[in-house]
């Protein structure tokens, strides 16, 4: 990598990541908590997370998310995600079923709370999603460590 | 009703397992103990299963999310099944046992690779994917479950991170991935056909056709290809001798004993035998790819000097006499390759597991430089020997008993070709057998392997059981023990073949 | 459906430069193009749920590939194909004509008349049954959401394998790596 | 133009990919290869549901929409699940290529002889 990419991309790039990083992770937000209203869920808000973290990184250089995120801390994030929805899952064994939609009765079709169990397992794909993608990311491109082990 | 809602922790217990092995891989023990336990819960889901079905006699089925109820609405099932009848107990059965005992065997072998705990991650997924392969009855679940299984086994096959290991993780995801989407267009094509994705609907909705029309063919052609990728028989073997020796020899013994059968050949035999009715054209194809699987595959084991090497060979020649059973069609043909499909699994599993305590102990897998290890390691070539003789299918191991179904079958069933072929190839298979025995465990032991030791008990354990399997194997022939286990698969499938 | 013909004309033409050009990076670039023309082919398609979806993942896999390729061997060798190349592509482009011809032959429906036999259901009972007003997420949330697990599970198992062969060293003692061994 | 034409140049996509990863040499060209033929399956998937008119599988709570004007919603639901099993597949391969990389200092398989057939 250029000396340039240490330090980051241009003074440009950085202001308009400085203003928009905000908006797209909040934006990723709003897919996934409407997911069961409009286009997107939880998987493609968690990939919008996951990406606004990167775009921080590609126009910053590799070290401000590890101070945000480390690459132990997204295996935490992820695996609970996973956890999460497993649960959600196996508690409507309780109710009569795997993957039984044991909260369905409460809210009215077309609010935000509505739908039971479907928005939760939007957040926990989301988290899984979100976490295990910036980790894939973190792993190839932040840590470098391969860059020349055939000169050895 | 009880034993239908547990159905799902078949594949949920070693989803858990993997999910808190990766969020506690910190806490010294807990990966080897939550991979230890989660496959032992598998095994005993299984034999309650077996009990359950043998008290019942019927087929279960679970709707997942509880969308049973529209059946009778729409005359179709909107939801995913999961069906568990007499084939799919036998495969639960083989599939969580032999993984159990790898699991205990791991737990020794694998502290020569760093982050264990990555590895009973890739493990609990392998099996959650294979299970939930084996449970559905949802053909789009089915593609859903291989790729699970699939993508954990490509990481597993480059644990070591050598450059052999990456190269053949490289070689199996590439041909993997292209299996998978042949698999996946068929599956388009046939919903596009049907308009339904569950197989007992698309098996109503196909047989109510009178003339097949030639898209059918084509989806033959995709699943054929496809899943014959996955169970590596002969076009399509290329990656298996590359990842089978690449992979630890726990990984090897799973790829090789459970994974080509259970993605492979139980998702053939599914999706020929029970949604298409087992079409007489899929018969003589099957018959004349498992005849070329037999034979290059034990021709070319019979080179080989890399001891894992050789077994993988001999791999894509055993699963050649399964795919024969399968193709003769008969009930006899069909038990013939279940029981072998259940003798190769314990003894393939055992000789890898084998070949794995010898590279422990030696540090080698050629055989030119091994020699004379029977004295040193009694237990590695006691079942060594066990396994092999049941490979070879010398009697009275179990290996014998199910060549002579298969080749019985074939006899019964006008196959005498086939038969004769498959003699001559059991013959070649005793060869490269010999070869292993002879080269690895009798002769002059070397100066440099004077002070090697026995492996470890918990890895002679699980040798010792499976070798126990391959001596006793022969019992399950017996009537009793057959109306059990092999008698209420054989009817799944014969049921359905009308042949 | 003109619009249609011409998006999945440009994708068959970015797919041909992505194989076909000597620079690995241009290739990539093509490859987002056709990523692209996908997304906008699902929009067209009414699938805006898979139109955004396609969108972000396509996003991420150009970064990770753009990364892949970045600073090494950027431009692949002139003869670039394995001697069997040119009969594989007779064989490839037969069966793309056979399996055209096949599906004339009523398998399968013509293009915008799909059979929906089981498919009925969901628009018509999707609110009621699950309070969803966006019936794919009813689908992959609630009637086919143990597929949504395996697809999960599935992309665990890729960030663990991942993080799998990126280790640096896979054995505990280095001499056990047969490296040049034989 | 006939019915079927968007499923033939769909399938000559598919079969584009297939052909980059049997006669490339190059491990990224492989990949794309893969890639490729990834979307090409989604699209077909896609294509299959298509009514035609037909109007995406959201209802609103402002305006009325007909269920039966909707396109097919179980195939989106598929290509979302194959979508992330691509996007999963893919991200483990360039690791693999990285690796690789980093081993023998080339993308060309055919200079990576390890392993004999």
């Amino acid at each position: 990598m250029s000396k340039e990419h240490e330090h980051g991309m241009s003074l440009i790039v950085k202001t308009v990541t400085r203003l928009t990083v905000g908006l797209i992770f909040l934006y990723g937000i709003y897919i996934i908590l409407h997911g069961h209203l409009t286009p997107g869920g939880g998987f493609a808000g968690g990939v919008i997370i996951a990406l606004s973290f990167i775009n921080l990184d590609l126009a910053f250089g590799g070290k401000v998310s590890a101070g945000i995120f480390s690459k132990e801390s997204t295996g935490v994030v992820e695996a609970l995600g996973a956890l999460m929805f497993l649960a959600l899952a196996l508690i409507g064994l309780q109710y009569g079923g795997f993957f039984d939609n044991f909260l369905h009765p409460d809210g009215e079709p077309g609010g935000l709370v509505s739908a039971g169990i479907i928005p939760l397992e939007n957040i926990a794909i989301s988290l899984k999603v979100g976490a295990g993608l910036f980790g894939i990311f973190l792993t190839l491109i932040v840590l470098q460590k391969f860059e020349s082990e055939s000169k050895q | 009703m009880i034993s239908e809602s547990i159905v799902p922790l078949f594949v949920a217990v070693p989803l858990a397992g993997a999910f808190l092995t990766a969020l506690l891989k910190r806490v010294r023990g807990i990966p080897d103990i939550l991979g230890v336990m989660s496959s032992f819960s598998g095994f005993v889901l299984s034999v309650f299963f077996l009990v359950r079905m043998q008290a019942e006699r019927t087929v279960l089925v679970l709707n997942v999310g509880n969308w049973g109820g529209f059946q009778e609405v729409m005359g179709r099932i909107v939801g995913i099944q999961m069906v568990v009848d007499g084939f799919t107990i036998f495969m639960l059965l083989i599939v969580n046992f032999v993984a159990f005992l790898v699991a205990v065997y791991s737990v020794s072998y694998m502290t020569r690779y760093t982050d264990k705990w990555q590895f009973h991650t890739l493990f609990l997924l392998m099996l959650a994917g294979m299970n939930g392969v084996l449970v559905t009855g949802d053909m789009f679940n089915l593609f859903v479950f291989v790729e699970v299984a699939s993508i954990a086994s490509y990481a597993l096959v480059g644990f070591g991170t050598g450059k052999r290991e990456l190269e053949a993780s490289f070689k199996y995801a590439v041909m993997g991935g292209v299996a998978s989407l042949l698999i996946l267009l068929g599956i388009i094509f046939l919903y596009s056909a049907t308009g339904t994705l569950n197989m007992g609907d698309m098996k109503t909705v196909l047989s109510e056709w009178s003339v097949q029309p030639a898209l059918i063919y084509l989806v033959f052609g995709l699943f054929l290809a496809g899943f014959g990728l996955k169970a590596a028989i002969v076009p399509f073997h290329a990656w298996l001798p590359d990842a089978h020796p690449s992979a630890p020899a726990p990984i090897s013994a799973m790829l090789s004993g459970v994974l080509i059968k259970a993605l492979g050949v139980y998702a053939i035999a599914r999706v020929f035998i029970t949604v298409f009715g087992f079409p007489r054209q899929v018969s003589i194809i099957l018959l004349v790819l498992a005849a070329i699987s037999m034979g290059v595959g034990a021709l070319v084991a019979l080179r080989q000097w890399d001891m894992k090497r050789l077994l993988a060979y001999s791999s894509i020649s055993q699963v050649g006499y399964i795919m024969l059973g399968f193709g003769i069609g008969t009930p006899l043909g069909i038990m013939g390759a279940l029981f072998h499909l259940f003798n190769h699994s314990m003894f393939k599993s055992l000789l890898f597991l084998d070949s794995g305590a010898v590279e422990y102990a030696t540090g080698t897998r050629n055989m030119k430089e091994m020699g004379g290890l029977a004295r040193k390691m009694p237990v590695t070539s006691g079942s060594t020997l066990a396994g092999a003789m049941s490979l070879a299918g010398i009697p009275p191991f179990a290996g014998f008993w199910s060549k002579l179904v298969i080749i019985v079958a074939a006899v019964q069933a006008h196959h005498m070709k086939l038969a004769a072929w498959a003699v001559l190839m059991s013959i070649v298979t005793i060869a490269y057998v010999l070869k292993v025995t002879r080269f690895a465990f009798l002769g002059e032991l070397r100066e440099k392997f004077r002070d090697i030791r026995e492996v470890p008990a918990l890895m002679r354990i699980p040798l010792i059981i499976l070798a126990l399997m391959c001596i006793f194997g022969g019992l399950l022939l017996v009537p009793q023990v057959r109306d059990v286990l092999l008698s209420p698969a054989v009817r799944v499938l014969a049921e359905n073949g009308g042949m | 459906m003109i619009e249609l013909y011409v998006l999945l004309g440009l994708m068959i033409a970015g797919a041909i430069i992505a194989i076909e050009v000597r620079n690995l990076l241009s290739a990539v670039v093509a490859v987002g193009i056709v990523g692209l023309g996908l997304s906008i082919i699902f929009l067209l398609l009414k699938a805006p749920d898979v139109a955004i979806t396609q969108i972000v993942v396509e996003i991420a896999a150009v970064i990770l590939l753009i990364r892949a390729t970045l600073h090494r061997d950027i431009a692949t060798k002139p003869c670039s194909s394995r001697p069997f190349g040119g009969f594989m592509a007779v064989l490839f482009l037969g069966l793309a004509v056979v399996a055209g011809i096949l599906t004339f032959d009523g398998g399968l429906n013509p293009f915008g008349e799909p059979l929906m036999t089981v498919s009925e259901f969901y628009p018509l009972n999707a609110v009621a049954g699950t309070g969803a007003t966006n019936v794919v997420t009813s689908v992959i949330l609630d009637y086919r959401a143990y597929d949504t697990l395996g697809e999960a599970t599935v992309l665990f198992t890729a960030v663990v394998g991942v993080l799998t062969v990126m280790r640096s060293r896979g054995r505990t003692k280095e001499e056990d790596l047969q490296e040049n061994h034989e | 133009m006939n019915a079927h034409m968007p499923y033939i140049l769909c399938l000559i996509l598919f079969c584009i990919g297939i052909y980059a990863v049997l006669s490339k040499r190059n491990i990224i060209k492989i990949i794309l290869g893969v890639v490729i033929a990834e979307y090409a399956v989604n699209l077909f998937l896609i294509l299959v549901a298509y009514k035609a008119g037909g109007r995406a599988a959201i209802f609103s709570t402002t305006e009325h929409i007909a269920p039966q004007s909707m396109v097919d919603p179980l195939p989106h639901a598929l290509v979302l699940t194959s979508i992330v099993i691509g996007l999963a597949t893919t991200a483990f391969m360039i690791a693999l290529a990285i690796r690789l990389y980093g081993k023998y200092g080339t993308f060309d398989i055919t200079r990576m002889r390890e392993l004999r057939g």
